[in-house]
């Protein structure tokens, strides 16, 4: 991959001048961290509103006859938390929040390919997000996240709504999706090659086709079902001739890549947080760099995992459960070396780490029952009950959000400055470990037994289980308010941090924190992996970034 | 032809930045014209599942469509993909007088094919009672699809026209004209398209 | 001062500051050029028109207001 | 200059606590495995069906093997953070072992965990076909799902049945689902076995009734405002005699309720003989919007017809007669309200008597 070669004034060089103005500073900004910082926060937004949802969920379980909300509003509310959780909260988060923040800095840009492309895709983003919430004033959607035909095209108008919100959403990743692309293959910093790259980037770099591809497969799913709602356009009413299961493999053609959208950038946090706090390089760089790409790529062929009851032909499932088995073995390999990785280390328990360590811990878990639920006999029996419920938390939550916190409390110094507050991170870790495990372990044990899912009311035998499960599950959230506390509270008196923290190699740790908008005054030049400690920084250039010399402005301004 | 000889032909008046960043650009395009080439296969995918799912095709009561017509108006659409090619050689070499010629035949044919579509639309709507959402699945995707790409089409002419204003008025100078290689580089995408639409609904 | 009025005023003066601080950016970098600058125009331009709306909608203008009786 | 990825480094011993955690987390493995091969799960949840035993089978097959892997990484993980960590003697800026990778480790830990999915995908595969392969020439029952209900249909008796589903002891079924509105998901937990009911379509599941029991039947696949109160119904299975006094009971019941039309032939419809061209125009314009000229199971709102005369395994009429023409023409005259939605009568879709024998001709004419 040829690298962008350094012509004098070319991109590397090209530094604009700083943007003036409160509205061109900071409402549209251009600067990829300030977008990444307004991605992470609106994110959050959502994550509180929909987390809200939740707890109503756990308080209408709470006993059999339900009796806290009216079943309907129980499926609006369950469908709305569901939508939101994916696509308003872990996907902006780990793409367009941790993506925009960290990897144009580890790869030694100044800003990614289209900044104003990257400013476009974020404001779609609330927008859509708001769409999505208020379909509640107008009849929210009923039929879950997946919103199967013929029960989607009888739902009150706010599936419309939820229809269009994500199509925003979906059109705001494509977007991203081609910026991260264009940026990785574009805009490294001279000397790094791929296999220099962090480990981070890689996430990024296997997750970016996905964002890109997969999400226009739902955009036309997802137009045909608002156009067969509102013009009676017949793609999926089965009276008229349609097919309510070619909606589903329309859906789940996307959102399996999506469930690996959400997770490979997961990966990416964690691969750079280990080594960082156990001082120590990455076990098998290699292996977890192409294992992502594996993983993004047998993601397309493996979505029918999900309609093993539903009608498909019998002997068209079985590849499907073949190679989703097939899955689990890079990430097999992902695990051990993480668990390697620890070996021989000399482990600081920062909450960062101790968030990372969580996450091998608990995603572990969520992969062998995904492993379970991918063998037909028991899928058969397990599909659409509780158990699917505590797979798919254990792979998000213990997954995807544990990473997100790592993340934050790694990077947080280097968005602010200021680091946040290791005693408040220890509680806010240790109650969300133990909330998160006390709501979602029994989940698997009633999906067994016969509890199905997005259920109002349930039998009274898995009463108890269900009580277990939402007293934990006020725990996890009050783990999560004192998150929210720690970070409001360290924004303005958390201590201070400088450039370099967690004395952490890769590029983004040898700038100022928060860094100038141009990033480095001079592109540096890498000759090598940073992860060994025992090495001098493998960066050529980097002497006066942290020297407060003016940066060389208006070089090929154009 | 090579995408990157597309970026890398004469320099002109163009500066560093602008020859790095239109390699950027010229990428960026590409994928968005990938992942608009998945959207239409989405619908592809959709309207072959359901063909092959229900009875026969067309189903009964609906004719199969006129292949003669449809015929001439590919080969209005392909020979507008022709003049647009014919535009950017000449502009690369110069000969600015043919280049808007071209353009300006490119943006005639391409209002022609979409004529011809509105034609074909009516006569369906009106003649035969084949409407959008009242014959089935056939009018399910065929008016989906072929409007979609319709839509392409009519966006296609309007940047054409847009473009053929900014030639006029001077904005592409000889080094920096990628507008006019992203808007070949969209004609040539809706061309092929069509290529695929047209087999799928009058071929086969 | 029952709730309808309290959201009325907060969107009478949310329109009303946002729409000023959005065209006067506006009038400010209208001879900016470039395709960030132009984008950036854009988005101003919509929030201002978003702003509009809210200042007509907080004025009553537009939007069905709930009936008298709800 | 690029730094080579070798693990030249200094190459520790593993060190004695190493071993013993290895030996207490093979223990622990041991142990889990003993557990799940041995957890009463019957006794949580009766298995039904003869095929439900296998499905526990891999059930424990993978809970076992996934703990004991769980078991292994959980414990090294944890181990590795307390041994390994930053002991204050250490100062600020000690670093550890700065191993890269380790070759002959990252081939054992590929290679093994592919022969697991290799034996884990024979195991399952072979489960499946036992279940896929269940024998096809038992009783044919048909669950149709409702807005809120399933109702069964069984031969011989016309008409539903809408409150429980019976079914004898060992006597292979053939259970086609299908859905009157919307997509259920038609599931026994003690059997073990789901599959979607879906409107449009036909689709089946086959087992066999070992153990005789009362067993609630779930729906999976969210179906409506109602859909957690689709829990209410059970499937009975009792010995053959119980099943035959019910399955008695049942067809005096709806035989006495289905006035549609008189059990016996009735009264024929003066048949002639009609002209099949015109029936074929007639049908285009009237039928084609709930019938396809396809097989009985491709449902569009009704049936296929093609072969509805001819078929001999064909099942019989919906309102319970035998498809012969003169039922074909008396169900053409009078309509039917079924389960699957409304068949107009004659008047309704503007057929004369002559209409009528056209169209029965036509439908003579597809074999």
């Amino acid at each position: 991959m040829a690298v962008a070669a350094v012509h004098a004034g070319g991109i590397a060089d090209h530094i604009h001048p700083e943007p003036q103005g409160f509205v061109r500073r900071y409402v549209f900004s251009l600067d990829h961290k300030i977008i990444g910082i307004q991605y992470i926060i609106t994110a959050f937004v959502f994550f509180m509103l929909s987390g809200l949802l939740a707890e109503a969920i756990r308080t209408q379980l709470l006993n059999a006859n339900g009796g806290f909300i009216a079943p309907d509003t129980y499926n609006e509310v369950y469908s709305v938390h569901g939508s939101a959780m994916v696509w308003l909260v872990i996907i902006p988060l780990l793409t367009g929040g941790f993506g925009n923040l960290v990897f144009p800095l580890q790869i030694g840009a100044r800003d990614v390919a289209f900044p104003w492309l990257n400013m476009l895709s974020f404001w779609i983003f609330p927008v859509a997000g708001l769409m999505l919430f208020s379909s509640f004033l107008m009849g929210a959607p009923t039929a879950g996240w997946m919103e199967y035909p013929p029960v989607s095209l009888q739902g009150a108008a706010g599936t419309s709504m939820w229809a269009a919100a994500i199509f925003l959403v979906g059109v705001s990743s494509t977007m991203t999706g081609i910026n991260f692309v264009v940026t990785i293959l574009k805009m490294r910093a001279p000397g790094m090659t791929f296999t220099r790259m962090p480990l981070f980037c890689w996430g990024q770099f296997a997750t970016a086709p996905l964002l890109m591809i997969a999400t226009t497969a739902l955009a036309a799913a997802l137009a045909a079902l608002f156009i067969e709602r509102q013009f009676g356009v017949p793609f999926y009413d089965p009276t008229k001739g349609g097919s309510p299961v070619m909606w589903q493999h329309m859906f789940w053609f996307y959102s399996h890549p999506a469930v690996y959208i959400m997770i490979l950038p997961a990966f990416g946090i964690i691969s750079e947080v280990l080594p960082t706090f156990a001082r120590k390089p990455i076990f098998g760089y290699k292996l977890i760099a192409f294992s992502s790409m594996a993983i993004a790529l047998a993601g397309f062929m493996v979505w029918a995992h999900h309609m093993f009851t539903s009608g498909l032909a019998p002997f068209l499932q079985l590849p499907f459960m073949i190679l989703t088995f097939a899955i689990g073995v890079p990430t097999g390999i992902k695990i051990f070396s993480w668990t390697a990785t620890l070996f021989g280390g000399k482990i600081h328990y920062t909450t960062a780490m101790l968030f990372a360590i969580g996450f091998v811990g608990l995603f572990t878990l969520g992969g062998i029952t995904g492993i379970f639920l991918a063998a037909i006999p028991f899928d058969l029996h397990v599909h659409g009950t509780y158990f699917v419920v505590g797979h798919l938390h254990y792979v998000l939550v213990g997954g995807s959000m544990m990473a997100v916190f790592a993340g934050m409390y790694y990077w947080f110094p280097k968005m602010s400055g200021r680091l946040l507050n290791e005693t408040l991170g220890k509680w806010h870790f240790w109650l969300f470990f133990i909330g998160f495990n006390g709501t979602f372990i029994p989940m698997h044990w009633l999906g067994v037994l016969g509890m199905p899912r997005e259920v109002a009311t349930y039998d009274p035998q898995f009463q108890f289980w269900n009580r277990f499960e939402s007293v934990f599950s006020y725990l996890m959230a009050f783990a999560i308010l004192i998150f929210f506390a720690n970070v409001l509270w360290s924004i303005r008196n958390g201590k201070r941090s400088g450039p370099n923290p967690w004395g952490a190699r890769t590029l983004e740790w040898q700038i100022p924190s928060p860094p100038h908008y141009y990033n480095f005054k001079h592109i540096p030049t890498v000759y090598g992996l940073p992860y060994d400690f025992s090495q001098p920084l493998p960066y050529k250039g980097l002497e006066e970034e942290l020297t407060d010399s003016p940066p060389p402005v208006g070089v090929g301004a154009h | 032809m090579a995408v990157a000889s597309l970026a890398h032909d004469a320099h002109g008046d163009a500066d560093q930045l602008y020859i790095e960043t239109r390699e950027l650009r010229l990428q960026g395009f590409l994928l968005f014209l990938v992942s608009d080439c998945v959207l239409f296969s989405s619908f592809i995918f959709a309207y072959l599942y359901l063909r092959n799912s229900g009875q026969g095709w067309p189903p009964p009561g609906i004719h199969r469509l006129d292949v003669a017509f449809a015929a001439w108006n590919s080969v209005v659409l392909f020979g507008s993909g022709a003049t647009m090619h014919y535009a950017l050689e000449n502009y690369k070499h110069g000969h600015w007088m043919r280049y808007m010629w071209f353009l300006l035949a490119t943006i005639v044919l391409g209002a022609g094919f979409l004529g011809g579509q509105a034609y074909e639309y009516t006569h369906l709507i009106y003649g035969e009672h084949v409407t959008w959402s009242g014959s089935g699945i056939f009018g399910a995707s065929f008016f989906t699809l072929t409007g979609m790409h319709g839509l392409h089409v009519f966006f296609g002419v309007c940047y054409l026209s847009v473009l053929v204003l900014q030639s006029a008025a001077g904005v592409y100078t000889r080094g920096k004209y990628f507008g006019i290689t992203a808007g070949t580089l969209y004609w040539h995408f809706v061309d092929v398209i069509w290529v695929v639409l047209f087999s799928i609904f009058y071929l086969i | 001062m029952n709730i309808v009025l309290v959201e009325r005023l907060g969107a009478i003066i949310a329109g009303i500051v946002v729409g000023v601080v959005a065209f006067y950016a506006l009038y400010k970098d209208w001879q900016a050029t470039g395709i960030e600058n132009n984008v950036f125009k854009l988005m101003l331009f919509l929030l201002g028109i978003g702003a509009i709306l809210a200042l007509l909608a907080g004025l009553n203008v537009i939007g069905f207001a709930p009936p008298k009786g709800a | 200059m690029s730094f080579p990825l070798v693990e030249n480094r200094a190459q520790p011993g593993l060190g004695a606590g190493f071993w013993t955690v290895t030996a207490i987390l093979t223990v622990l493995s041991i142990a889990a495995i003993i557990f799940w091969v041995t957890f009463p799960l019957e006794k949580y949840l009766p298995a039904a069906i003869v095929t439900a035993r296998q499905v526990d089978f891999l059930f424990r097959f993978m809970a076992a093997s996934g703990s004991a892997l769980y078991i292994f990484v959980g414990g090294y993980l944890v181990y590795f953070t307390i041994a390994f960590r930053a002991k204050p003697s250490d100062g600020p800026d000690a670093i550890g072992l700065q191993i890269h990778d380790n070759r002959k480790l990252e081939f054992w830990w590929t290679v093994i965990p592919s022969l697991f999915v290799i034996l884990l995908s024979v195991v399952s595969v072979r489960i499946w076909y036992e279940i896929m392969l269940e024998p096809q020439n038992g009783l044919v029952v048909e669950a149709i799902g409702h807005q809120f209900y399933f109702s069964f249909r069984y031969p011989q008796i016309n008409g539903e049945v809408t409150d429980e589903m019976h079914l004898p002891l060992n006597v292979p079924v053939t259970l086609n689902l299908t859905s009157a509105d919307v997509i259920h998901g038609f599931w026994v937990p003690a059997m073990r076995l789901k599959n979607d009911t879906v409107p449009g379509l036909v689709t089946t599941i086959k087992f066999t009734p070992r153990l005789a029991g009362r067993y609630p039947i779930i729906c999976t696949q969210f179906c409506g405002v109602l859909h957690s109160e689709m829990d209410k119904q059970y499937l009975v299975i009792e010995p053959k005699p119980a099943f035959d006094k019910w399955f008695a009971m049942w067809q005096q019941k709806n035989a006495r309720a289905s006035n549609a039309l008189p059990a016996a032939g009735g009264a024929a419809i003066a048949l002639q003989s009609g002209n099949a061209p015109a029936g074929k125009q007639l049908f285009a314009q009237k039928c084609t919007a709930c019938h396809k000229v396809a097989p009985f199971n491709q449902v569009l709102v009704g049936p296929g017809l093609l072969g509805v005369l001819h078929d001999s395994a064909h099942p019989n009429l919906v309102n319970g007669q035998p498809a012969t023409p003169q039922n074909v023409a008396a169900i053409l005259q009078n309509g039917y309200t079924g389960s699957m939605g409304a068949m107009p009568n004659a008047t309704a879709n503007g057929l004369s008597a002559t209409d009528i024998a056209n169209l029965v001709a036509y439908l003579d004419t597809l074999k």
